[in-house]
């Protein structure tokens, strides 16, 4: 995930329930499943922390890997570069980047975290320009590995640190990638893709449905009815204090 | 085997002007900041950088002038610093044009270029404009009939990466994660390795298995203390966030960026210079 | 991750007949004798073996009727004992099917499979019978237009390997030559690895970069004292010259090699074996 | 190289120059530059000891690589198996077999040492079948690397411990490997081959013309005005005694 502001340090450890930083990661941490492969890229905060969550809750056996190579690494301090080597840190073995691409090109990495700097209502993204592709009117960073990525893994979990329509919209101005969108969490939802569009799975606490359509550039279906994210619990919230006690899954916001 | 050892002026007066140079590391992480440095002190001109994902060193050379195409999957500081703002401006302008790629194509097409093919069929791509922005075609698999995108052969002119610990010949140690700067040395028509500290080969003997990139595959070696700053270099150091800080604060505007060149890079002490 | 340790009995008790074998080491190196054993005990049938450059482990496979096929590049016990005499008298009933390959074939068939991708593009074959021999098929680069071979993906049911050290989980470190276990542990769909010693994983901390493949790839750990037996295990013992020649030897006289098969193999100490 | 019996190890070291095995070898030897890359496979007991005596000779920077993937290895002891361990010792680095073949493929292996059990008037050789392809009277070993390494090193050095017409045939059962072959050494002589054809080069000492073509399965010109190999120096037979005391080369007659 990409910020033009420079990431802010503020502790989400001490952070309230409803705070959005704190239900992203938790609800990013609670769509891991024990046992699967797992893969982050780079300027991942959100997953990192949401990975090492879900292994200290409920999976274990999650297999954690990244851009460093290293597999269930169990770093003493948690670096806002999601390819620091303090990523290295307790792992048995090192493999390369193009070792994780292969896994998932041969259909054996589970899940990838992505992002996308625009998202449209299919859960395609884009990571490469705003405005005309040979001369744009911003350049963004790139997709890395998400056009590979997002077709090959079996899964892929977007998030988004911030929703709005320049976010969310209608059209992309370029598909950087597409692919095996499962769900896409971010401040104010989480969306999972049904018949191949994205529709609202539920809302976090305090949002309202108006406030989350306006803030979405595609048609969504949102109302009173609409489930709530069930509330990061204090087991949840506790780990996640001890996981990330300075609060780097909150530089992206 | 021959010494390569060189200094960092002479090793990188070697890369010409128009070159396709295939930069290690990734994003914050070992890149050779130190050649790069002396690629913008020397002026270089025309280059087209290969990198899966960069940050500070594309950056440089984009802003800098250097560097008039990149065959890129991501450039960017992560979360710590946000977009690359030499690069985009060198990008918007029409100073820079990018060969966009996954990081997984840039990989595709340097692994044709090591397996002397012309090209590398590449799983997924579905969905993406990437193939046709840039012209990637498709081949038919000649067994079952099935599509698959071909990724044209990358050949770097010249690789350079930086290592932890080289001998005088070339072998050389990579401390942690290797990134793609193994692939870059098979691809590339010359290799110029700079390294923290140049150490005696023999004490490579024990554990050959640590030795990432052999010595017969190297041209240049060059002894680079901190030669990946302001980058982190695994068990030596971490990246220089206030520097970096500096950096991107500079480039927001055009002569504060000039002035930092000058001042910060230009006029400072050559790493691996000889003495 | 859970602990993956099981007997030789039990690791090769899930290999089924009919299945495609990938079989690591290299003629009379590491190959996973051990399990090669207890595959001729457990009378599998119809295995197709893959491996660069075997000897004694293809030959017992396919002299005792468990292999009907072999991807294989060269199978001889070099000049230390010449010919392989089980393979050769299979191949000579046309009892054993032989898809000839250039070892390298064999690795870009592998390649595929790593890769996600129905074939591999692979340089040279010019001037050989072995491309039509095997029916392997032209691809048009799409951009220059040239032909290149084309390797249809290998993908092994299982890959069987034997390391010097292991952990409980998987992990494997492999001392000295790789060979090709590591593709063929990338390419499986399972992955057996039968280790000289069982070791506290926690001891690979400190130089993750010798652990050759990553635990999370690998199905079954075996420990198996002189597994490689009677091939060389670097670094633990060299190949057994006078049994290799006995075996030779008995090959040359099918009640002979019968009667070696039982007194030698079958009724020997199953290695690995729960006590 | 081949042979169906077993390799005896009877010493070279103390051979005389005329000694057939020690004119292939240090032939052989003759044939390698200073600061090439130089390969040989399985088999190839000739190929190690000369790659080994040319660096003690005239090619101090000649880069010696094999199927272990050490690199200029300083083995204590020669094995007869040349993949063994014992190529390991001395290495700085290890590549894999794959890195080597890739090596080939991009045009970066200067020589190659390959062999045939059939090797025809063009150079190419069979190393798969006697007889019919598919339903052999002989199956031979296979060709190992050949298929791949003949037509991409950049020149291929073949050598053949026997010399014989069911060894140097008119045409090959099964073409296992052609390309880029440069030399043929014998125990009788050395072939170049020039525009596409196997041609002699030298003879050794005291082989006959009419013998050598009596041995040939294919036209070759030989005569008295043929030139005569160089008998080795008492500088190369010493130093071949230092490189293989124990006659490993010799494994291969």
């Amino acid at each position: 995930m990409i910020d033009l502001r420079i990431g802010q340090q503020t502790s989400i450890a001490t952070a309230e329930a409803t705070d959005p930083r704190v239900i992203m990661v938790v609800s990013l941490a609670r769509l891991l499943r024990d046992g699967e492969t797992v893969f982050h890229g780079v300027a991942s905060p959100l997953p990192m922390v949401a990975i090492l969550l879900a292994k200290r809750l409920h999976a274990p056996n999650l297999v954690y890997l990244n851009i460093t190579g290293s597999i269930d690494p169990r770093p003493e301090h948690l670096p806002v570069s999601t390819v620091d080597p303090s990523l290295l840190r307790g792992t048995r073995a090192l493999v390369t980047l193009t070792d994780l691409f292969d896994l998932s090109a041969r259909g054996r990495l589970d899940t990838a975290f992505l992002s996308g700097v625009q998202i449209d209502g299919q859960g395609r993204i884009n990571m490469s320009v705003i405005g005309d592709f040979a001369r744009p009117k911003v350049r963004l960073p790139g997709g890395a590995g998400s056009a590979v990525l997002m077709p090959t893994a079996r899964r892929t979990i977007l998030w988004r640190a911030k929703h709005d329509p320049r976010t969310f919209v209608e059209r992309l101005d370029f598909v950087t990638a597409a692919g095996n969108v499962d769900r896409v969490v971010t401040p104010l939802c989480i969306f999972q893709r049904r018949d191949g569009r994205l529709a609202v799975e539920s809302i976090h606490h305090g949002i309202m449905p108006d406030s989350l359509r306006a803030a979405t550039g595609f048609a969504i279906e949102a109302d009173e009815r609409t489930p709530v994210t069930p509330t990061p619990t204090a087991e949840e919230l506790s780990l996640l204090a001890e996981v990330d006690p300075t609060g780097v899954s909150g530089s992206e916001f | 085997m021959i010494d390569k050892t060189t200094s960092m002026r002479e090793a990188i007066a070697t890369v010409a002007d128009g070159a396709r140079v295939a930069i290690g590391g990734n994003t914050l992480h070992r890149g050779p900041c130190a050649a790069v440095h002396e690629i913008v002190r020397q002026g270089k001109r025309g280059l087209e950088i290969v990198k899966t994902a960069g940050a500070y060193d594309v950056d440089l050379l984009a802003g800098t002038g250097c560097a008039t195409s990149a065959s890129v999957g991501f450039v960017g500081f992560e979360t710590v610093f946000g977009m690359a703002p030499g690069y985009r401006r060198a990008v918007e302008r029409g100073e820079l044009e990018v060969k966009e790629h996954a990081c997984y194509s840039v990989i595709a097409g340097l692994r044709a270029a090591i397996q002397g093919v012309p090209f590398m069929p590449i799983a997924g791509m579905q969905g993406s404009d990437v193939p046709e922005a840039r012209g990637f075609k498709t081949v038919i698999d000649p067994y079952a009939g099935q599509a698959v995108v071909a990724i044209p052969a990358l050949v770097p002119d010249v690789a350079i990466i930086h290592v932890q610990e080289a001998d005088s010949v070339g072998n050389a140690r990579i401390v942690g994660t290797r990134f793609e700067d193994v692939l870059m040395a098979q691809a590339a028509r010359r290799v110029i390795v700079t390294a923290e500290r140049i150490v005696d080969g023999a004490s490579f003997e024990e554990t050959p298995e640590l030795v990432a990139v052999p010595g017969f595959m190297v041209d240049a070696v060059v002894e680079a203390p901190r030669g990946a700053w302001p980058c982190s270099c695994a068990g030596y150091y971490d990246y220089d966030a206030e520097y970096l800080a500096d950096y991107v604060a500079a480039c927001k505007d055009e002569a504060a960026f000039q002035r930092f060149v000058e001042t910060r890079i230009l006029e400072s002490q050559l790493v691996g210079a000889p003495s």
